[in-house]
């Protein structure tokens, strides 16, 4: 299972999604050493930013919904982390946002100099430039952003869309031609709203928030597949991954990587392991690769 | 088929008042599956939510106390019986009794004595008594479910019987810390085989450290600003422990490994800082 | 729970969703005799079609995804049943859907000379027009339609609308301006994917298909929400409604009636006497009504 | 919280050939939970996906006969052990047996024997023997489990024991109808207590007016396009039942009451036609 993805080697093709505990060094490498390839941390902003008051993720049973609010430090204020994660040993993938292409470009430029192995830019956050409009649901404004990014950063960039976008494939096909080195696929899906009706008001603190676990796979899969039909470079499929039969499904659907956010809460931290496991059984006992199976959902029969 | 409830709504039955405009026990009327050292996320509509250790357990009723800190432990002990609050949960580990009958000693700074009051029960109920309870807090109005000026006073104590107490400004019992009574007892040659901790955590590293030098196991439970309760959102970890499911209730040995242990904290956004910082932060404003 | 609705008197507040069961009127009938005040059509068409081959509806445990393709005897093919109709003693509301804003008009003058009591456009079918961009997820094609539709028919106008929609108040507003006389909301979320990994393909015959059931009842939600905000005319809120205490969270997000569809596999046609009863009962020992709670997700605290 | 499986994928075990070219029974190895009578959603990948009466079970086997009819079955039969097709259900209600023992007489037209097997397969390990089996087909190659030609042969007869047999055409047992025989033995005044009947509409139609005039219960299984099986769809639909739900068995009362029971059936676009057009459609082409 070991594979390379944009030069970086890694020991298998899972990937922690971000915004998924890695808030610091320790446990990141926690995370690495419970089985995942490829760390990801939450995603970073070029201000410091509280989030959204509590209840901010609850559990729905057939996955989550979740307004934390893109809580950050700020890109400027982690110092003591970015010298800590220098003497790391696993690859890192830092996830950074902003709300106008000049702060993801400034907060990826510095981010850039702290040298993770990958920057991965989250462009489901609102352009401030376009009254609230997402990045990642117009093809010129994700087109903007990456190429934007692209210009000051020394590492690969990953361009992480969300399913919002009425056809994300065009989408990747922006980011692509701006320059993305990959696409990761999905961010949460909806959003959607759970009323109290005991309280009669929205149970989140910001009313909304986005869908992700078990039942956003479908989504996920069908939007790694739309891509994988529309671009050339590599997909990380991510999106309501639990087992490894999941992760089978979205190699299938076109992924090189398969990530892995919610599933942490329904089989634990070591779910990497697990589910490496789960591809690697599955692959013996069907006598093939993840190269062979790799978009076989693709072929016409 | 159907998706398990996110929350469950529930009103308050009955609220005691510890000291007042300091702290009161809020009881909810329904059974609730719990090992002591648990919490629950606890929802209060149009303010906010924030963990709470269940602090008593019966058949059909459970409850938690909380001290009076800033804007939210305000309101919470405002609340009136038929007042709807949301429950998640319980979450997280909770304390592991001994195997076998043990000398167990007890160690509760302040509110500390809040997720240790259940265990007590257990161990009670087991028909164990306790070798030591010791309860210390700044003063006298921060110690729990006790106040010995007041015979009859509501509720009545929760533990009665041989307790130790200590104040730091000496309004009540021994004047000084819960380390110096621990340390004490364990020079009298007590056979300490157990020991509980909860408290500020400069209190459970004393304590941890004291354990250490004599060989006895010790569980502390931590508390760090929380979201999700469930281990996802990563806003609790301590070092690389995730507290709400790793924890809150932790070893000497685990505490003993863990960078962060009375070392730093995670602001609410996220930012790694030392526990100096992390406090004043936490301060009411 | 009786109400009135577009001048069309109910006996509760449920409504059958379109695609469910609808395929006649005796089955029309039966499920208005279940306890459903207001029975939806399968939506018809412009012209004969079979639909997609099987698979067509597969179900996920937690909701069901299907891709039935809009298979339609063609407007002007059922006769028989329109004299059928003709003759019932229930609330009868039609669908329609159509691949241009032409064919759209000329089912719907058609359709309207069977005084079904209501028409409901079903506008999440990709525009032929335009390069198959769904109609719903623009607001100027969005607008095009509806207003054409209300032009050459007599009775009032439900306009159906696809959560796709980036701003999917925005297509509401833009529905109510053209003359619709309520929104219903939502059609099916996605498109998803399920790939079956021993064959390797997608296990839907058309590959995609739509979500529905109890996963996205938190986009329903939030999709109402957010219409009630932006329009005056009355919402039908649809979308993975399964019990009573859904429905009251629907009617508390902003609907006036709650439709019902995937729920009934889960619970049996008469899902819609169950809800209206748990309504019921939910509303009495609260001690309130229906006009209390409308919308009441709305009020500030 | 692991979502339920949409499907079951499942190698084909055995292949039998019923029928050189026209039949076939498959055999999957896997146990099922089943009631005579129910079906299961048979996807050939690639290629579709149609309603199949369960003919066989066992504890760890299962099977499915197809008749050859158009595109799909045709590709169905040609289906060879060891490959890979995908299973959803069993679904419908099935066959109600009687509380207590009862005289049951069997009529299978056709391919209507492949559900009512099953039925009779339970019957005889109940201990319980049928009245009568009388088997009807167009011709000799369309009678199901059975050639009284080839003692020898393979499969072996099903039902061995008295059975009756006819055939449109006389090409094996009596010329003419099962209905023939079924006004035959009711002639010779057997006490018959509850009848089962598979086959044409038409047929179905014809027993069911027999039994109602002899008040005699009596049970048939319907056959409509499906697509989901579950009941949501609607393309099932006769009159006001729901095939798949409320079906595919129906009793005399339901289906005297049932306004389209052979009369209208709804084409894969939904139209609702006549039985002959919908026949007519569902010939091979
Ligand atoms: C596992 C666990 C169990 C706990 N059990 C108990 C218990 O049994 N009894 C008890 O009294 N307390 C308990 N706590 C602490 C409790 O969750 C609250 O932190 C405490 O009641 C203080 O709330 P508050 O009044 O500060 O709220 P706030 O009104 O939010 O606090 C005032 C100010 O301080 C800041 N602030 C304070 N606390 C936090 C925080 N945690 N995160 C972010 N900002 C903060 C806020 O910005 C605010 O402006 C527990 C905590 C944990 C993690
Ligand atoms: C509850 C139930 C149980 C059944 N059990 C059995 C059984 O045990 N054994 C058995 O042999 N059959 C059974 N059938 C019938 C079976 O589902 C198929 O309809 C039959 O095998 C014919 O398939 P096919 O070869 O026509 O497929 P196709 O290749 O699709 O048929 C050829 C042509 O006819 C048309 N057509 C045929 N049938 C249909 C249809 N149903 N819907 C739409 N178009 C159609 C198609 O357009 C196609 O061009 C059952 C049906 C039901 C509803
Ligand atoms: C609590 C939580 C916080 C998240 N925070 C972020 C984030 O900061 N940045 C980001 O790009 N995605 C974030 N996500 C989205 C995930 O990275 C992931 O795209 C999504 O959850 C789908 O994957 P899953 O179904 O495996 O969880 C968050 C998800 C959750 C549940
Ligand atoms: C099998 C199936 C067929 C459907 N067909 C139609 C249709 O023809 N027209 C339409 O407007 N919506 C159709 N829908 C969408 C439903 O009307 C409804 O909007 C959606 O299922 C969400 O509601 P639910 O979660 O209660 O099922 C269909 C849904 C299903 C599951
Ligand atoms: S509170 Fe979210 S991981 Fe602990
Ligand atoms: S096949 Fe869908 S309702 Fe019967």
């Amino acid at each position: 299972m070991k594979t390379e993805f944009l030069g970086i080697p890694l020991k298998n093709r899972t990937v922690l999604a971000s915004g998924i505990l890695g808030n610091s060094k320790d446990i990141l490498e926690r995370v690495y050493h419970s089985g995942c390839a490829l760390v990801t941390m939450k995603s970073i902003g070029p201000a410091p930013r509280d989030g959204h008051k509590n209840p901010t993720v609850l559990d729905l049973g057939h996955g989550m919904i979740n307004a934390v609010g893109l809580p950050s430090p700020g890109y400027d204020r982690m110092e003591g982390e970015w010298d800590e994660l220098a003497r790391r040993n696993f690859p890192l993938c830092a996830s950074i946002y902003g709300g106008s292409v000049a702060e993801y470009a400034r907060v990826a430029e510095f981010v850039s100099q702290k040298k993770p192995d990958v920057i991965e830019i989250n462009i489901s956050c609102p352009n401030s430039e376009k009254h609230g409009m997402i990045f990642g649901v117009h093809t010129d404004s994700a087109f903007e952003v990456v190429s934007a990014v692209k210009q000051v950063i020394n590492v690969p960039l990953i361009a992480k869309l969300t399913p919002q976008a009425p056809d994300i494939a065009s989408i990747a096909c922006a980011c692509e031609d701006a320059g993305a080195d990959a696409i990761c696929a999905i961010n949460t899906v909806g959003p959607g709203m759970v009323i109290d009706i005991e309280s009669r008001q929205p149970v989140l603190a910001f009313k909304k928030g986005g869908l992700s676990g078990p039942m956003i796979k479908p989504v996920a899969v069908r939007c790694v597949y739309d891509i994988f039909k529309a671009v050339r470079i590599p997909i990380i499929g991510l999106g309501g991954i639990t087992t490894g039969e999941d992760a089978i499904e979205m190699i299938m659907a076109g992924a090189s990587l398969t990530g892995i956010g919610s599933a942490v809460r329904y089989r634990g931290i070591d779910v990497f392991d697990k589910v490496t496991r789960e591809m690697n059984d599955w692959l013996e006992s069907h006598n093939c690769s993840i190269e062979d199976i790799k978009g076989a959902a693709h072929q016409e029969t | 088929m159907t998706p398990s409830k996110t929350h469950t709504m529930i009103r308050v039955a009955e609220k005691v008042i510890e000291h007042p405009g300091e702290s009161a026990t809020l009881y909810f009327d329904a059974p609730i599956t719990f090992t002591p050292g648990q919490f629950v996320m606890f929802w209060i509509p149009g303010v906010d939510e924030k963990p709470y250790t269940l602090s008593f357990v019966s058949p059909a009723r459970f409850g938690i106390t909380i001290e009076a800190k800033g804007i939210f432990s305000q309101k919470a002990i405002a609340l009136e019986p038929g007042d709807l609050v949301g429950i998640r949960g319980p979450f997280g580990n909770g304390f592991t009794l001994p195997d076998e009958p043990a000398h167990t000693v007890f160690v509760a700074g302040g509110f500390g004595m809040a997720p240790l009051a259940p265990l007590i029960d257990t161990l009670l109920e087991n028909g164990e008594n306790p070798l030591a309870v010791i309860h210390g807090a700044r003063t006298r109005s921060h110690l729990l479910y006790h106040d010995s000026n007041d015979p009859n006073r509501n509720p009545p104590e929760r533990h009665p019987g041989d307790r130790q107490f200590c104040t730091d400004d000496g309004s009540y019992g021994h004047k000084g810390f819960v380390t110096d009574l621990l340390l004490d007892l364990l020079g009298k040659g007590a056979s300490v085989e157990q020991v509980y901790a909860c408290g500020p955590e400069i209190m459970m590293h004393a304590v941890v450290q004291i354990c250490r030098g004599e060989q006895i196991p010790c569980q502390v439970s931590l508390e760090r600003y929380m979201r999700c309760g469930f281990g996802v959102c990563g806003a609790c970890v301590c070092g690389e422990q995730v507290v709400c499911t790793d924890g809150p209730v932790f070893d000497d040995t685990q505490v003993s490994r863990m960078a962060d242990f009375n070392r730093r904290a995670l602001l609410k956004n996220g930012q790694i800082v030392d526990l100096d910082t992390y406090f004043t932060w936490r301060q009411p404003r």
